[in-house]
This record gives structure tokens, C-alpha cells and sequence, in this order.
């Protein structure tokens, strides 16, 4: 199931969710996205994470679809916000559900790297020093790449 | 023809989104971003380095061959940064 | 944190005090493990962990510390419960905090593949055909032992 | 020394826990598990196979080499199948 939204969310109403009833999982993995209080080494205020409205689910769709064909998922699930957000703010749960705990890591870590990488989400940060748009990261292809190696 | 412009590719054009209509030799996605260069200082800054230019077209990313037509959604941003 | 306990447990509430006021943490891996229904293809009934009090409570503080060695984390849990368990019910709550992702994800995959192997549990089923004791999966050591080649 | 039998162990054994005070030719854990075989037919039945059998002492998992003193705790389990 895919949630892209401005509000918060309950993770742990959404962690129940998922599973309720379904007594073939054995496991559940999950990653929550918080935003964090520096910004290359400056306090953050706050930052806004723009999308791409339509397309956005589309992809999100798309990835999910993805993960639960290259791995054996009972359920799935991705929530991500937009809009302005602060130091602490919840930005995204990712939760995966499987018979095998193996297949629930790996497909939440492949959700998760696809998210910072390929779905249509940009970065605004507000330092004290103002207002600046995260540029993408080496790191966080080269995170993603790895899954279409395999 | 609808254009959508996202993170720092909106602040420097100046808006959101636009309904244009290109010239005949707009075919494709690289055509079109040549044209737009040519509209006016906020493009051609925007637009001055295409390496950081992302395109989706009808929702779909799509390399600088691909065609357009006068019906189609084309979305210019940025690398994506999300999560 | 540690703790090991007879009871349910709130992975809701577990995982907001694991953060609460922490604005360096980016992300929060989390693994929820739950009794199948199924023990070799037959239906489960139940199961009953049994655990050694004292050097369980030992083993899992160690194998923390040596997460919080290995990776740069802000705060981890483990929540293990042993007793008589039915299908559904919740096994362990393993969950990590770390500025960044990776490092979150890894530490609890460690973290839950100790666990299984490891720790002094052991997991008696109850099946239609009677009762069993499960016996040590070579897979499970496999798992285990990628930590240890690194 | 406190004895203490786990999972399968404990139910072939018939107890999950007992002191025992074991002759002087028992010094490790190998000369240890061999004095326990010869004490009945359960401990020669849970015994059998050795290589499903881990110790503990004293809360350390321990190699067949380990000393095992009078004031000890030593635990007898199979391979651990938790979580």
C-alpha cells in the first residue's frame, strides 16, 4: 500500500495494520525517516520536500510492485510526507512483512534506497544561513545501483 | 503541450507550470530543452547545465531521444533528494 | 536497552521512547519477529520458548554493545519474550537509530541474526502430530556467521 | 557445582537443574560430560551425541577444554534455535 500525504502518521497503527490476521509472517522489517537537526554541518530549522503530485504514487507503485515480485511479501507498505518539516518530524515509514526474515530486510532496505534515489521527492533545508536545495548524493546512487547489479 | 518545473528548475524559470507550443522541430525531449533555452534568461539559466536535468514525460523519467507530442505532460527537475 | 520478558509488548510505544527528543537520528530500522502458523509445513498450535534467566539477559546485552561498536547508533532495543506463544503473537523487537540509514539497517540485521543462534532460546512446537523440538537450522548459522567474515 | 539441563536435555535427563559434586578426574567440560554419561540411562541417552551438546559455564558458552571447578554454574543445552 502506498500513502504519499502532508500529515503525520502512526507507526505503529500502520505497523499493525499491515500484519493483522495474517499468520503466515514470521517477520516484519520496517525503517522510519525522521528529519534530523543538521544540514552539512549547520542547524536545520526546518526543511520542505517538494513532489511530484500524481507521478509520485505512480512510482511509488511502480517500486513496490518491484520488491514484492523479487521477494516473497505477505505485505507491504510505504507512507511518505511533503510539505514543511522539522527536526524530529516523522518523513517516511517503509514496512515490509514476509514468512522469512531475510526477505523482509532486504526488500525494506531495497524500498528505502529506491526512495532517496528514484521517487519524485526534492529537499529544501533551512539553516540559519538560509534556504538551500539538497543536491543528490553519490552515496545514495551508488546505494541504489546496487540492487540492479544483482 | 503542459511543462512542469520542480525545485530549483521552478525557482529559476519562475513558475510551475506553463501550456506551450513548440515549434514543428520540437520532436523529442532534447529538442525541446534546446527551445526552452532559447525563451529567456530564467531558462537559459535554469536549463545552462543539462547534466543535473532530469526529464519525465506522461510520468515516465525518459532519456533526452525520447519523442514528445503537443498532448504530452513533460516534467523538468532536478536529481531527486526525497526521503 | 534490553529486556526479557514473558509479556506482549507495544512496538508503537517501544519505538516513539527509543527516539523521543533525539533530532540526530535519520532513521530507524526496526524488525518485529511473530509465531507462524505453520512448523514444517503442519499447522502450528503453539509454541513455547524456553530461555536460561541470567546468561540470556547477558548474551543480549553483549551482542548490543558489540553493535554500538561496530556501528555509529544513537539507541537500539531488544525486546525478547519467551513462554507459550500462538500463531500471531509477537516473538522479539529488535530496532536500531542511527543519523544515517545504512548503518540502521545493518546493525539490526546483526543484531536479529545473533539473536537467532546465539541467544539461549529454545523453541518447542506443538503440532496436531504432538510436540517437537526444533532443531538448529543451517541456514540460521549461515546467517550469523557473514558478521564474523567481515 | 550447579548443574542446569535445557530444551530436549532437560526432558531426557528428567531434571532441569541439580548439584552435584563430581569425582577429582573431572577438571573440564569434556572429562565432565563423560563422568554425566555413566550417571543412568538418561543422561546416557541426552549425552549420546555430543555434537548437539553446548555448555555453558558460568554464563560463557565454552569450548570441550574448558575448567570446570567446584563453585561453578554449568549449563548443558542443544544448539540454540531462538527468535
Amino acid at each position: 500500500m502506498i500513502r504519499v500525504q502532508r500529515e503525520d502518521f502512526d507507526p505503529a497503527a500502520a505497523l499493525a495494520e499491515l500484519t493483522r490476521g495474517n499468520h503466515r509472517i514470521g517477520g516484519v522489517a520496517s525503517f522510519i525517516g525522521l528529519v534530523r537537526d543538521v544540514a552539512e554541518g549547520a542547524p536545520l530549522r526546518a526543511m520542505t520536500l517538494e513532489h511530484y503530485p500524481g507521478m509520485t504514487e505512480k512510482k511509488l507503485a511502480e517500486i513496490e510492485a518491484e520488491a514484492r515480485r523479487r521477494w516473497p511479501l505477505e505485505a507491504s507498505l510505504v507512507i511518505h510526507r511533503y510539505g514543511r518539516l522539522e527536526p524530529g518530524d516523522r518523513i517516511v515509514l517503509v514496512a515490509t512483512a514476509s514468512p522469512h526474515r531475510a526477505a523482509a530486510f532486504e526488500s525494506c532496505a531495497f524500498l528505502v534506497d529506491w526512495l532517496k534515489t528514484k521517487a519524485p521527492f526534492w529537499k529544501h533545508e533551512e539553516t540559519e544561513a538560509g534556504g538551500r536545495w539538497v543536491e543528490a548524493r553519490v552515496g545514495d546512487d551508488a546505494a541504489a545501483a546496487r540492487w540492479t547489479q544483482e | 503541450m503542459k511543462l512542469l518545473y520542480f525545485a530549483w528548475l521552478r525557482a529559476r524559470i519562475g513558475t510551475a507550470e506553463e501550456t506551450l507550443d513548440p515549434p514543428p522541430e520540437v520532436t523529442d525531449v532534447a529538442s525541446l530543452l534546446r527551445w526552452l533555452q532559447g525563451r529567456g534568461p530564467g531558462y537559459a539559466e535554469a536549463l545552462k547545465d543539462l547534466s543535473v536535468v532530469r526529464v519525465a514525460v506522461n510520468h515516465d523519467y525518459v532519456p533526452p531521444s525520447h519523442p514528445v507530442r503537443s498532448g504530452d505532460e513533460v516534467a523538468l527537475f532536478p536529481p531527486m533528494t526525497g526521503g
